[in-house]
């Protein structure tokens, strides 16, 4: 599962990895780096342990509007978190058609190669094309079964994390 | 002298716990009272019995003098406490107490009346012989005018019925004063129905400094050192200290004679604390406050001695039983005041429901706590929670103890200013005692100066990650176990129920 | 000198929790260890960082030496604390930690050889003038026979390997000796792989009292005055206090001098305990703890030194710093331990997972506990949940301090000896200082002796009645608010997971 | 609702009655005398505040096989408790026929009057004696429709606590 974190400085994306690293244990891929991260709950509904990189640290997590406060001991942190795949971010927030979905480099990177050309049908979960950063390489697939309306970018260079690579029109013309 | 065996309790909160503890250790049964919300507080759980008040806005509740005197004849107190606050200075309940045959514990009506006329205070302080900063009696905005220029710039406008920080403002020069003076005299009307104002030299960046003394009904005064609050907001202390980083051993003890003679100058019974401006060697005595303090467990940390034990014992009419040689200070205290306040935002209130508490402990430790699950913080009360409190041999272990409780210590439900403590106390410049009333100020520039922490950032956005994840997965949940789910749900209702 | 920076503690619970909070004000990161079921134990959340060891039981975890010096190693620790129980008196654990260039916070591995040997280290201890009861050398049966005529009886057939109350015999008449030798000597070497035994006095209503020493490593000795252990089931402590109610200021400084005396005779380094027997004012030097007590908590409250700082600092090499007329102590201290054990039924384990707690605070109060929901409480460990500290100004204000806060104190989820606690501090005899090692068992006299009390059984009756009231009512609970219900559900399993 | 609350000295009858006194209050009736009873949740799924009297305190209440562990502060009481109406206690415990019920003495006191007489036939219900202690009187009442089968105390003289003072046989004779 990939999350988009914004809000404060940079965008990020934390990938949860599976399986698990062990009870209570998680594998968090962010930045490109993985990491075995320690997250249980320290107090109420809102107080958990975050033990990462060596250090155990007491988060709090309030929901406030769309958002969530975060509040490490001493910084406090105004963030938004939404699944960053399968399903692409919509673009009813910018005001456009609902029709086509985009498919973005989750981080920056390298884009190997683009798996796909316009006009060619693609199954939902198809390999559209493969990204690699920090010596890892990332498939990006397909989020819907439809048709591939445009292609952004071509293999062999960098491309900056959200950039779209390709666009596909879903079967059925969205919604 | 007349035992006290049943205590009424006319306060709410971490004092009514803290009265409560101190009634167990005298063999007096205390009593509680409680607005609607706190029917779940643990002052009312402590307490051997409690009755409702009937609404919870003050005027109704804990400042009912009415219905208080109702319970008390009803419950059978022979003495009423009231904490601080609420109505701990005021003089006409005191009167009423006294004419019900009840103890007040505190002073007595006259002193309250003497001690809350600040400017007369600081006559009888001056003519003692204690130091005072310039200033004048109440005055007309005509003689307000013609005495500023002998108190001298900057200086304060100050309400004559005023206290804890309200109706003060700051004037810089001549041209502020006539709008400054209209502005005082308008909020003092509204907030103490009085309006009479004084004026007081300003001094810029001193160091607050105060002294807890014991006073009997038969003259014995004694003063049990020092208290620096210089760490305020808004005119309120937040992190208090003993002893006094900035005090010397020789102006340690002229401090201390200053403020029992002070004391004795207004004729003060009970415990009280005198409270002083430090401008580097010089001092100023300000006003005596008439009441148990906030931050009073610095001082029993630092001494042994029980304040409210001995406040209790005094307005029973005992004798002090302490002498001066007999108080012998010990290690370094240090209190932290956590209260239901965003220090990202402002420091506003951060009102709701507790959900749950972490409260540190170990060696050295005192938490006074009025925090338990369930319990509403309203927008009626006061937004302290808790005071954490740490002694140490020296100033360094007690500011590392605090350290770590500080990061023991969390609360669900509301916000609290623990960021803003655990940054203070690791602040260099409040390390190495080098501090006064601006300090605190220095965290809104922390705050909104620096640029954003990039290892707290990456913290916060994997915590916000693992959230979302583990929401998601929540709610994809089979719903397995569901005997057993019920069984807790059932048991977690009917845990609010009672809270 | 090697200054400690990274601290292994090879234990668990509370003692676990103490020495991670002196980390705390010394700038030592604190890494702890966990066996399975104390993934989720207060010292784990409490530490910079923990390694879980293979299993539960004690010879794979706590006592696991081989993956305890892994882990040393993995975690660069320089240091290893063990706490009390577990290695903290084990010389070849103190020995390996040397060998692998790691500081063992305790006696050298010499000293801790010297101590276990009891018939030697009393040897020792008497040849430096300090009275030692009457008492063989190990000893043969024929010997024991032969001896016994002169040690006098009753007499104490102890292991020469033993330690925390196990393998004591008491003995009669002359009639018994064969048999009770036969039963210890199977005993010992079981319980310690050495069937060496010897046999002491016995006295029949004994006072038992230690002092606490502290000893560097560079030939200086000073002691902390006494803790009063009388109060014992089955030769556990169960309640201790400081000062002893039983000494005259002249026998406590000779106490004072006899224990540092003995100390030097075994070359004692490191925080450590002499105890004595007292009857009425004769004392008797039975043997040197070389270690942390568990009941250390009353003599910090008593002098102000932390003794765990004290250890380390001792253990890193560093002079004590502290001469014999700078400890001054100050008020009266008292340490209940609540255990995980059935006061009215035999005081006999109880095993399960704790579901909550309510721990007490306030003024004079300090709580070291290693308790938390969720944490199970297994057969493998020690019963011992958490130690209740009161101090105050005296022995009077101590007590009803405790008694509060006893009556404070709750768990969920096992059986504990609150009750028995109760009950012990506010007994007549108890109060009144007037007990010796014979006190804990008037309680079964008291449960078992007494006939039903009425207000007891009526509260108990009516409670009973509206437990099933709720329960019924429960069970006919009509299903609604749902979703919150699975949330709240999904919140507590969610934290179910996590402890 | 009625409970019989047995185990630990003389068996007493707890009666909860309705409406309840208030949020968090109940109304309880136990050797005929009303109290009005606190009774809160205090800690976990076993501690509760019980005021009662004027005094409040924590009790501890665990299931035990059959029956209640109660812990007071410092006292404990293993109890069994159990709804005490309609149906009548059985004699299985004592071993005898269940064809006949006693009605005891729920506490010391002195037995004012027994309104029945052998072989007389009375409703469920209906008062068999009354008693008086602590300056209240209180019915004891006939726990089922039945036979009188023998009066063992007589008005006017002092019966201890569980002591028997008439015993029924009940309509059908028992099951």
């Amino acid at each position: 599962m990939k999350y988009a974190v914004t809000g404060a400085g940079p965008d990020l994306e934390v990938e949860v990895l599976d399986p698990p690293a062990g009870p209570g244990r998680l594998r968090v891929r962010v930045h490109g780096r993985e990491y075995d991260v320690g997250w249980s709950p320290a107090l109420g509904s809102t107080h958990w342990w975050l033990e990462w990189d060596g250090r155990r640290q007491m988060v709090a997590i309030e929901p406030e509007g769309d958002g969530l406060g975060v509040t490490l001991a001493i910084d406090h942190l105004d963030l938004r978190v939404a699944p960053a795949s399968p399903l692409p971010r919509k673009r009813r927030e910018q005001g456009g058609t609902l029709q086509t979905v985009e498919v973005r480099a989750p981080m920056p990177g390298l884009l190997v190669t683009v798996e796909v050309r316009p006009g060619q049908a693609v199954g939902a979960g198809a390999t559209v094309a493969v990204i690699e950063a920090m010596k890892m390489q990332m498939e990006l697939r397909a989020p819907a079964a439809g048709t591939v309306r445009e292609v952004r970018a071509t293999g062999g260079r960098e491309v900056s994390a959200g950039e779209v690579i390709a666009v596909l029109v879903p079967d059925g013309g969205g919604r | 002298m007349k035992p006290i065996r049943r205590l009424l309790i006319a306060n709410r909160g971490e004092i009514a716990v803290r009265i409560i503890r101190a009634c167990r250790a005298l063999g007096i049964a205390p009593l509680a009272v409680y607005s609607p919300i706190d029917a779940g507080a643990p002052h009312v759980r402590l307490a051997d019995a409690a009755w409702p008040l009937p609404a919870d806005a003050p005027a109704e509740s804990y400042l009912n003098i009415a219905r208080l005197r109702e319970i008390a004849r009803a419950a059978g107190a022979d003495a009423i406490h009231p904490g601080y606050g609420f109505l701990a200075e005021n003089p006409a309940f005191a009167a009423a107490c006294a004419a019900a045959g009840l103890i007040f514990v505190g002073p007595p009506a006259e002193v309250l009346e003497r001690c809350g006329d600040k400017v007369h205070a600081r006559e009888q302080i001056a003519a003692a012989g204690v130091p005072v900063l310039p200033g004048t009696g109440a005055v007309s905005d005509e003689e307000a005018v013609a005495a500023a220029g002998r108190v001298g710039y900057p200086l304060l406008i100050k309400a004559v019925g005023g206290g804890g920080g309200k109706g003060i403002h700051v004037v810089d020069s001549s041209v502020d004063l006539p709008s400054a003076l209209r502005l005082a005299r308008g909020e003092a009307v509204a907030a103490f129905g009085d309006p009479r104002l004084y004026l007081e030299r300003w001094l810029p960046r001193p160091r607050h400094v105060e002294v807890q003394i014991l006073a009997d009904a038969h003259g014995a005064i004694v003063h049990l050192g020092e208290r620096e609050c210089s760490v305020q907001r808004r005119h309120q202390k937040v992190i208090e200290e003993s002893p006094s980083p900035a005090l010397t051993a020789d102006l340690r003890e002229r401090l201390g004679a200053a403020a029992v003679a002070a004391a004795r100058a207004v004729g003060y019974v009970n415990a009280g604390t005198v409270e002083f401006l430090l401008d580097s060697d010089a001092f100023y005595c300000i006003e005596v406050n008439a009441r148990l303090q906030v931050e009073h467990p610095v001082t029993e940390m630092v001494t042994g001695v029980d304040l409210v034990e001995a406040q209790l014992r005094i307005a029973a009419g005992e004798p002090l039983g302490l002498r001066q040689d007999e108080i012998v200070r010990r290690g370094h205290a240090v209190e932290c005041r956590v209260g239901a306040e965003d220090p990202h935002h402002g420091f506003l209130p951060s009102l709701g429901v507790i959900e749950a508490v972490r409260e540190p402990a170990g060696p050295g430790m005192r938490v006074d706590s009025g925090l338990a699950p369930g319990l509403p913080v309203s927008r009626y009360f006061d937004p302290l929670l808790a005071k954490v409190v740490a002694w140490g041999a020296t100033r360094q272990v007690a500011l590392d103890r605090m350290a770590a409780a500080l990061d023991e210590m969390a609360v669900s439900g509301v916000r609290t200013t623990l960021p803003f403590l655990r940054w203070a106390v690791r602040d260099p410049a409040f390390r190495a005692g080098e501090y006064d009333v601006r300090f605190a100020a220095r965290w809104d520039e922390w705050v909104n100066g620096r640029p954003p922490d990039q290892d707290a950032l990456l913290s916060a956005a994997i915590a916000a990650a693992l959230w979302a994840h583990h929401r998601h997965r929540r709610t994809v949940l089979p719903r397995t176990a569901t005997a057993d789910g019920w069984r807790r749900t059932a048991r977690i209702e009917s845990l609010g129920e009672g809270s």
